[in-house]
């Protein structure tokens, strides 16, 4: 009753957000996710949003799909790298309805 | 002491407030939505009141000069400053180039700390100033630009034109000053007198509210971002808002700006960026780091301007002499 | 042309900054704590005003008349916007009778700008106007959910008649209105003298800042709910205000208010819901397309009704002839 | 030293968020938790909350459970999906304290 | 009726709506960053005025021993609250401390409102209350510490001193609320006269929009903390308010205050705080329970003191009479 | 093109994040990011941010790291569960830039 999907969750600046859900549409994905991210830490140290031009904003980027979008994910990784994401992480997930994703 | 001290304006108080208060640690902040409300409300605000201001008879005479004066002088600042940084410093060329943007470009809140000043110290200053300041906003992003691909080879960024163009002339600070501007000028005096409340009698206190959280922002850009900045950038981000002031002190009286004019016209070219620029760059060099050019921009001449740059720049310009 | 443009209000010329920038995709945005902040104000400070005017000796003059009035209105209006959406679109039954919702309730910010428009004018208005914008809410509610239900079959959603009488005696912007409005009243003019500033000098200027982001709200929605939008569907959202207020005009002339009067009484009759009913349709019915009823009512008929609606009824009231 | 959980992670309006966690709590889930989204696509095209009656908010539900109330939430699909959730996904994880979940 | 009901300040009315809109579901909410944003205004507001008041010729008279006996009071009041937590409910020691320490502070609105009800009502207050105010919010912390570890054993929580000093020294609104002081107390008049359209007439208006989301979050509290409050800390939060304020009355008449300054002082020692306690308890005595001294002092005492404590004190203080 | 990583996702109260960032700093995690939390449900009933005090916040913390971190913060469960989290979990994802986590 459930269907074997993946789960990609990405961790971007929110200034190059359209970039990555672009690339996630043009890759077949039926969807996508956006949250908001209040800091975090990583190779560049800590990032605090909330500064007035808000470039040290990050979000979340969240999107189920099919192992074959997945795989196209992974495959242009040349081009979802260019827009520097932080972090991509991809896990097996259950869906309810096949159809969505 | 005391009586010394009552000559800083209360927003410049509030300013060391935070400052102060984000030192040593104080479980003190402000909203994220306050500080962007606050900021929009400042926007607002100044170009309803320059615009009314212009409306007014006679106001629009020496406005082309200043406006010519303001573009030039927001091109050609960025060009010491990105000498300054790539004979000084070990910035790499496209973070040289994002922060000399920021150095031929204005800061909104700096601007209305120093009119604020005059206002108090009862200095007439040019209505026209709002729109000098909107006309200041973007131009130096075009030379950070070209500063970032000359002689960058094949390895320079892509430059998406219409992206940038759009980057350049519809930023949110540009839009919302100018747009206020003409609505303050086109609504004229009825406009003005029914606003008032809003856009005059409101400002000094949200001024202070808002420096009070420039003050935090300050300190938490410099804990995040000042760690591994070299000496020589806190130099520059302390030596720069003095050339560029001085250069704006000097065109400022050959177009013959009066005093308060002059004032502004120095505190504008003093100034750096730290809501226009910073997005641009983020977008057209995105190899340059943003920790850099945030942190020198909030957290080093942000405060220097408003503790002393304002106090310098009036004096200088012949205010009270 | 300056002229011209002057006799625009001030908050209009902000909200078509707003509709611009958002146009062009200037990078211009109001952050939705503001806005939300803002809306409640405004109700706040409309309630208290109406409720402070109320208490004025002789103010209640035709109160319940206008009351009734405007109650019946609400529950009529969705009649005619049922059946040209049946007739001439091919909206589901379900998500014509949630819009017909939104066009018999009322917007609260097209009141604002047609009551704040008058007082510029010097029209004189009734001061429990705000009572009628408050009773006018919801009654529509119950007819959209009748019209979703008649005929709908077994397949008719279940009507949770609890949650409903909540959802319809205690939305927010009634609860908010009716309170500041008895506060208002009860505090009489000790009250409104002390609230003045609050409620009074500073409404211009909210609302202001409130009209841009409805300018760029309804760019926004236009662009994320208006692609699909069939051009019968967006005639409606321009003929809809035009009937109601037409409906207004004549009930307002027909129960004896005074120019002012009328002239909001149209506003509000020709005005559509985006708050309370949005959230009440969302959980009564549905099954009801919540873009199409949000994009119509911000992006389709809240513009047109803030650049043409109201200077049309004001003047079709009579003022200045 | 951990224990095998699940995690559902469900994407609906803010206006039915509390039939979902309702339908948690009664299916015996010990917990959940709600963030908020900024933006996201479906088959709705794009979602942007913001709007002032918050029809068009959405958040995300994170729930922790045994593979029980996880089974309980599958054959619930029905009065689930009648809170017409964008997405549910279901994954397998480890926690650290058994008795909680 | 309606005369009785005008006597009731705005605000208090407004703090009533909220709370019957959240006692009936009614779907209001205020945003969170402007239940934050009002909070920061009215301690800055605060501070300015007071400070601005005592910068005055001869205000400083009596201020030393307001100072000296409002530090006694907070750290003196959460003795007797903790005996009657520990003997007459069944709290364990480290939450009858925390909850103890917040009864020894205060609360800037319920300050706020008895400031404001007394400007109302024509009765002049001390200018240095806000003083009084900004000291009194933190000793209290100090002796619900000692009160966790008396006793407690080897299992009492290890106190991190540095961390301690810091938060009670450094709290958010005992740095604004000093730091406005001193800056309305250096501008002095020329800045008081500046700011008085953001710190005096905006108060009130300010007061009642934060009244109404305390209203809210009193309700909202109740529900998600109240559900298990035995009836016994329910008493606790009605006697312990009387019992402070009792004390506070005694003490502000035998140091000589006026009739305003002795209802403030006795608000003061009967309110409990929400703000700086609750967050350094958070950290110093992480094992008690949040739940029950949020609730406490936000759902059951704020109310009480809204409601009937700041009419007891004033009319017993001798206003009035 | 991808490699195996550890994910773990604490929520936690807003006033004790720092203590869980700071331990997994010092267990050598190479990044975190801290997203928002509107409302929850756990033992202690329903928390609902937002109070003045902020004491009621919740934060959700991710943390994607190698196994031997991961492992590491497994064993510091007794210094981590003294910050009093209401949840760890930990799911296996893939991720894209080995060198990065
Ligand atoms: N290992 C990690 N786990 C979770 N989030 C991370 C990790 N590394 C980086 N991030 C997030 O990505 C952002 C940017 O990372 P970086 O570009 O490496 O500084 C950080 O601020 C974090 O929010
Ligand atoms: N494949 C997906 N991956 C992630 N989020 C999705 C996906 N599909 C839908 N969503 C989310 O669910 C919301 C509503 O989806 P829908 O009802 O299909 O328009 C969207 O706005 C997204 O936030
Ligand atoms: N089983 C669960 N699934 C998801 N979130 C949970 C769960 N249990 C607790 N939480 C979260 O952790 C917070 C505190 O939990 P507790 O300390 O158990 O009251 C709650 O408010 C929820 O946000
Ligand atoms: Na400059
Ligand atoms: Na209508
Ligand atoms: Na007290």
């Amino acid at each position: 009753m459930t269907h074997q999907r993946k789960r990609i969750e990405i961790v971007v600046e929110a200034v190059r957000a359209a970039e990555v859900t672009d690339l996630l549409d043009r890759l077949g994905a039926t969807g996508w996710t956006q949250l908001p991210v209040l800091a975090g830490r990583g190779r560049q140290g800590v990032r605090r949003g909330g500064d007035l031009s808000g470039v040290l904003d990050n979000v979340v980027i969240i999107c189920i799909c099919g192992a074959t979008v997945a795989e196209r994910v992974i495959e242009a990784r040349e081009e979802l790298l260019g827009a520097r994401p932080a972090i991509v992480n991809i896990t097996d997930c259950q869906v309810l309805r096949a159809e969505h994703f | 002491m005391s009586s010394f001290l009552s000559l800083i304006p209360p927003p410049v108080m509030f300013f060391a407030l935070g400052f102060g208060a984000g030192a040593v640690r104080a479980e003190l902040s402000v909203p994220e939505a306050l500080a962007r409300s606050l900021s929009l409300y400042l926007m607002v605000a100044i170009g309803l009141k320059g615009g009314a201001a212009l409306a007014m008879p006679g106001a629009s005479e020496g406005l082309w000069a200043a406006l010519t004066a303001g573009i030039l002088l927001s091109f050609l600042l960025p060009l010491p400053a990105f000498l300054l940084l790539r004979l000084g410093t070990k910035l790499d060329r496209e973070t040289a180039a994002a922060v000399s943007g920021h150095y031929g470009s204005v800061s909104v809140v700096t601007f209305a700390a120093a009119s604020g000043t005059l206002v108090t110290l009862g200095v007439p200053q040019e209505g026209f100033m709002p729109a000098v300041l909107a006309v200041m906003e973007t131009p130096a992003i075009l030379t950070a630009l070209l500063l970032a691909r000359l002689g960058g080879g094949g390895d320079a960024p892509k430059l998406n034109a219409r992206k940038l163009a759009r980057e350049v002339l519809l930023n949110g600070p540009v839009v919302l000053l100018m747009g206020s501007f003409l609505i303050g000028y086109l609504a004229g005096e009825p406009g003005r007198r029914q606003l008032a409340p809003f856009t005059e009698a409101l400002f000094p206190g949200a001024l202070c509210l808002f420096l009070l959280e420039m003050g935090l922002m300050a300190v938490r850009q410099l804990r995040a971002g000042g760690k591994g900045l070299p000496v020589a950038l806190i130099g520059f981000g302390i030596l720069m808002p003095l050339i560029g002031g001085a250069a704006g002190l000097v065109t400022g009286q050959f177009i013959g700006l009066s005093t308060g004019g002059v004032a502004l016209f120095a505190v504008l070219a003093g100034s750096a960026s730290y809501i226009a620029v910073p997005a641009a760059m983020r977008l057209a060099l995105p190899r340059a780091d943003a920790g850099i050019y945030v942190t020198l921009s909030v957290a080093i001449s942000f405060p220097f301007n408003i503790l002393v740059g304002i106090p310098l720049w009036i004096r200088l310009a012949g205010v009270g002499t």
